[in-house]
């Protein structure tokens, strides 16, 4: 299994132990690592980032559906900005991080409830450097965003009171258990020693492959395969892949945890991932079709920052471009694949991130280096052999919880729209508006 | 000459099976715009603040325009077939006669314009 | 009278005075604190974000109107970074800021004109730990968003050249003044004691206030009541809540002015109060219109950043979800009763500015607690009581200002447009531009 | 010629060497600087932000062309986000920065080649308190908007792989050595003391002077001259020049590489500039067409921030208002003057940043001040010949570099797309898409 | 059988009063969609860069199929009244005979495809 | 009375050519409106993901109604002039009999409405 916050922390750590990665001679005594304005401000400023991807991730994905369901499609990503904010603050934060364990170690408890001992003036162990209260904000944003990236698999067909209810449940019961397994100080996976840099794992594999067992569940659009359902806005595409590119550098870079050498490399690697992969995934399609697509090009974008995602403080820049280019062809050939399978995945929230997380992982098992981050310490086959436990876990909890809360939706509110709601658009059926008047 | 217009006003959805239809039947060409309206259903509830309204309901205008009866019987029985489900909102269809058609490339008309 | 400025001051001195919310030791010894690069770089890119807040409000505002006057209503807004930073750096700043009286105290003198004396490497007392430049920066982009939120009451039919002239007047005369009173080291205001963190004062009650104001003064909209006025395109109002939501963590947590614990506070604040009142707004719709729209989540959200802006650096993460909770009860109200009034507050800039604002100030009475953030002293009825005294000369201010300058305007220039031109659009008639050709 | 470069490094030497400019005490020993977390913050932001002005200016081009064209168009700038990005990493750092010399000091060699000696532990000696990686990334941002600048001059006509192709070649052969000769520690045109504090030279100049050529050398818009082709979506043209404005910051005010006194004045005169030629192109049109556009307020604040980027840090407020005024007339004046020439800069990539780029060139040697920053040691007269040396030289590179590898490029590929393609669109027949779908 | 069909080019502002004016008259069904145009008053003055052309003036078009001329003059007069100001741009109406309707859902047509 | 619509399908690019054309045979007014279609070109090819599709091609239509035979005349011939450029794509013209036009704003019919 995963233990992603380890490597957080070890990224911390490394500034500390390593002179040479350390900006603050002060720092040489790792006993009290001061807070530092520095860091603190690149991770404020990072939480703000990784909150702008969810407006990003809504234009990316509104830009795709049919004009009917472009309000729901971005609801259903920026509502969580107001629910999964809430729940964070109120115990979710608590639920994941918190010291103490509840249920035999499946989840925290309620020690920090309502932010209760986050202190806005002392660090958390996670991050020496800077107030506990910003490392929990920055980890809310992770959270929201988490959530969102499901409906992308289930868009123009989720009645929206379900999704509500299922995004309270999967957040509390899937996600909140991952990450304090994998991030919370005392998480029995702390142990194992995989590598998540940034939320490979808990972000990407849980909610693309939660997106998969949904779309599973919920069936196809009506008229799939029978009607052209192109993006009715390629401009909102592209826009949102601008947006995300941005965040993702908040959300990658700022997982070191401060203004360090860790960041600089996060950051340079999950630009050169998403450059490589959005160049392949064009080149993929030059050749087989003819013309590279504005959709392909964006899509390879975002796989090249999910694959980069676990990775992106471990590897070297060449890795990351080989890393990008793995990912493209993986991905295109998955949803390649979908179609011939004639799964729904309406937005390819699998086949991107899903696909793309999964491979991250298991690549940075092969491409991490201790020579770029000192906290690497297994490399080769240990380490792939744990990466790919890691990832098993992932796709066991994901697909296993996504069942029982999805057919506990479903039984409770009924999960799908009706036909007829479904034919007018979600827009006017679930939210009694129109994107466009004219 | 007996130049007919058909104009079919049809959910958006089932754009694909019509032009897949209408092709079958080798068809000169088509026009296709977005309407919106209401037949029997009469629009949708639509909120806005604390206001009410009826939303018209998005459709596709399909206008084919045909040299003769018989084409456009054609034409329409494709259109049918490709878009019936028998539930509300299937469309309707309205067919005028054209007086005229010219064809600017070639200055072309009647029949010829189309064919 | 509000003492806002008092509390930005304060925000700083606490964390010089309090060893746990100083980040270096240094600042331990106040007398001469130093410039510190982590707090500049915060400040720096609180700056950038509050300057994006505008075209974000652009849009908020823009896709809310309909299309003939898409343009018109995002020049209402963007013109002002224009205008308003040439203003500012000019005299703006100086009648604001100035150390010294001019008129009795009413505003400041020319003592910092073209920002003479604002130095780029020594601070001002206002902002110890960054340079006087930057806070002055900072301030500017706080002038432009003000006067760009009253557009929206009186969207689509205000006259360009009146509103530009309007804007200038309203910004010398009425914004320049009580940033003077309240914020400037020796406004006669900053000795009352009110708490406003970061604005909702100065920035929120005086723009709602006379947006109020000048929409009853110009009268409604042409066909108002009579016609549908949907929005034109709900995916901008959406995507600007997005940009307002980012822009806003510069706004609150650049309040604090350094990248120090209060700013965490503040952050954290920020969003759980948007997130608390974006999903209380979608409840109330959904319970009374069976159905949450999405303009009701981005309205909540809005009226959820502008209640907690006065509080953002005092109250606790509860106290932010309550504010939270409150000020979509108050604004959903406040827009239902303008409905039965039939005043034409087009975009409801008094709905949610005015009254979230109003509400802000005062709550913040109830909720400010000296256990977050020390310079909170006086507290209960007495701070209260202090609080609506600052909101009662706020709203004179606005209220008196506003009918005076836009009287003057509209003898001059005639404020609204002809009924013609107003059919025509604002667009057409105002720049000769259509916001989308076909 | 132009000695950028040394610029930049006098910007960090004059924070060394002044102790009135430096923030931290331990850098009075200027021999060896510590890398600083708050300047490593603020210039990762910047990063952050100039990278996300490439999709701002897609937005901005886009918005410009008609709807048939607008993928293409936000492809020939935001691919670039993948192409230049690889290359960069690749080799372009290399041949740009690498401390040797090859071809007689006409590019750098292969030293950095995929990064090889680029520390994320230490600094370079160009930017002495951050890792050398970040510097690089800072560079890299720059080195991919260069290559989209270019685009607006031969919008709706460009085949996409004759473009590709180009971008390669050109960012290769004539970006690469320019910016050798300017920035790095040994380029030959460093020591000729120019001045371009962001990038007026190395940016701007040789991307509207290359976009002039390329324009030149395809030839016009099939119907220029014999169709309205007005801009398809302002609110994109506008929502772009909110997001360029932002980045902005990041460009100019990250130039001076920390979070020091100098970004905050590069900081204040980038927004008073753009201010201020908002303002007067806005003004003209008044004048001259009776209304005022949105169209004419952001070329006027795109022009703004084009000819105050070589001065941003050398200058005043006043001069930064008075540049801003300048160039508004200046480039209005190009613009008018292109309607009578007949050739089509379809999108004025040139009037706008070519002839902006000049001025800001030309008048850097007017108002430059050593009072603003002491770097600037040459002033008046001297100083003006230098500078037009600098753009003497410039020109010429642009110009003939644009002639020659559009030519190849032309031969091998064919440049321009059929007329049938082009009645049709780009982005069907580029990238068989259409922007929106009905 | 005489079916009509009248085509309004009206202001967009007017759509609501319209629907509602329709309404009060219990019409079949209504397809709208949007337009551009100008009558006499020939455009309003756009400006880009420093070239000068009319732009046309955004309007809705509303067809209403009648199923015969009395009801067709009913629905005239609904938008007539519902839209009639006096001033420029009020708009205009067009009448067309219609060869044949056809409802999709269930084939009936002519006056039955209607009501 | 022979109330003529004359209904032209034409490249976008023309618009700005034909509306010059009609304003020197001083014509009473014209609807504009976006369509999509294909007549002999088939439409052109467009991928989504790995489907193909055909994309239809952007037209503008061009309605002007005209008072009689010859004014039609008229309008036809300055539109052909306008756009013909001999190619495919040049688009075509429907030309239908108008049974009654209303000038809203004076409640003016037939010939009046229009002049
Ligand atoms: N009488 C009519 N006049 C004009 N348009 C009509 C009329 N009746 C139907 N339509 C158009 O046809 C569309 C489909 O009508 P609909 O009511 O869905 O058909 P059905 O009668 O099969 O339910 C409507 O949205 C409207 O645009
Ligand atoms: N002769 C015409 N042919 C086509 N459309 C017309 C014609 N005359 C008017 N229209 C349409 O009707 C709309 C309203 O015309 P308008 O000039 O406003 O009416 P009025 O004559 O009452 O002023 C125009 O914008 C145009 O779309
Ligand atoms: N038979 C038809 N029915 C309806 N619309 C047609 C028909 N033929 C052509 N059109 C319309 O006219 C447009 C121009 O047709 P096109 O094929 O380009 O003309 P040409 O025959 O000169 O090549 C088409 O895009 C389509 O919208």
């Amino acid at each position: 299994m995963t233990s992603t916050g380890k490597i957080r922390l070890g990224a911390l750590a490394a500034s500390c132990l390593l002179p040479a990665l350390a900006f603050a001679e002060e720092a040489a005594a790792p006993a009290v690592p001061k807070l530092d304005t520095g860091d603190t401000a690149w991770i404020l400023v990072s939480c703000a980032m990784v909150l702008l991807m969810t407006p990003g991730l809504a234009l990316f994905y509104a830009g795709m559906v049919r004009k009917k369901n472009v309000l729901s499609t971005m609801m259903q990503s920026m509502f969580m900005m107001g629910l999964i904010s809430l729940i964070w603050v109120w115990y979710g934060y608590s639920l994941a991080f918190s010291p103490g364990h509840s249920m035999g170690g499946f989840i925290g408890n309620f020690d920090f409830l309502w932010l209760n001992g986050v202190s806005s003036s002392t660090a958390s162990p996670l991050a020496p450097t800077i107030p506990h209260l910003v490392y929990m904000a920055f980890q809310m944003m992770f959270a929201i965003i988490t959530v969102a990236l499901i409906s992308g698999s289930v868009a123009d067909r989720f009645k929206f009171s379900a999704w509500v209810a299922f995004a309270i449940l999967w957040s509390t019961l899937v996600y909140n258990p991952v990450a304090h397994w994998v991030w919370s100080p005392n998480g029995f996976l702390l142990a194992k020693g995989a590598l998540d840099f940034a939320g490979g794992t808990v972000v990407h594999i849980i909610s693309g492959v939660s997106a998969l067992t949904a779309c599973l569940i919920l069936g196809p659009r009506k008229g799939h395969g029978k009607e052209n359902m192109l993006p009715h806005n390629m401009t909102y595409v592209l826009l949102g892949t601008g947006l995300l590119w941005f965040g993702w550098f908040g959300f990658n870079a700022g997982s070191a945890l401060g203004a360090n050498g860790i960041a600089a490399v996060a950051f340079v690697n999950t630009n050169t991932a998403a450059a490589s992969a959005a160049l392949l995934w064009s080149l993929i399609e030059w050749v087989r079709n003819g013309k590279p697509s504005a959709l392909g090009f964006a899509s390879g974008a975002v796989a090249g920052l999910v694959v980069i995602t676990p990775a992106a403080g471990f590897v070297s820049v060449q890795s990351a471009a080989i890393m990008g280019l793995l990912v493209s062809l993986v991905c295109y050939g998955a949803i390649f694949l979908k179609e011939k399978l004639g799964y729904d995945d309406s937005l390819d929230a699998f086949g991107v991130h899903g696909v793309g997380g999964t491979l991250g992982a298991i690549l940075t098992g092969v491409f991490a280096s201790s020579a770029v981050n000192p906290v690497v310490t297994k490399t080769g086959w240990a380490l792939v052999m744990v990466q790919l436990e890691a990832v098993g876990w992932s796709w066991l909890i994901a697909v296993v919880g996504t069942f029982v809360l999805l057919k506990l939706v479903d039984a409770i509110f009924g999960a799908k729209v009706a036909p007829r709601e479904e034919e007018l658009g979600l827009d006017l059926t679930q939210h009694s508006e129109n994107g466009y008047e004219i | 000459m007996s130049l007919k217009k058909v104009e079919a006003i049809v959910r958006p959805g089932a754009m694909k099976q019509i032009l897949l239809a209408l092709d079958a039947i080798n068809y000169a060409g088509v026009t296709v715009s977005e309407v919106q309206g209401h037949g029997k259903q009469k629009g949708v509830k639509e909120h806005y603040r604390d206001k009410t309204t009826l939303s018209l309901i998005s459709k596709m205008k399909v206008e084919v325009v045909c040299s003769g009866e018989k084409e456009a019987e054609l034409a329409i029985e494709a259109i049918v077939n490709a878009t019936k489900t028998g539930e509300f909102g299937d469309g309707k269809i309205f067919v005028t006669d054209l007086k005229e058609v010219i064809r600017i490339r070639t200055g072309e008309t009647g029949t010829k314009a189309i064919n």
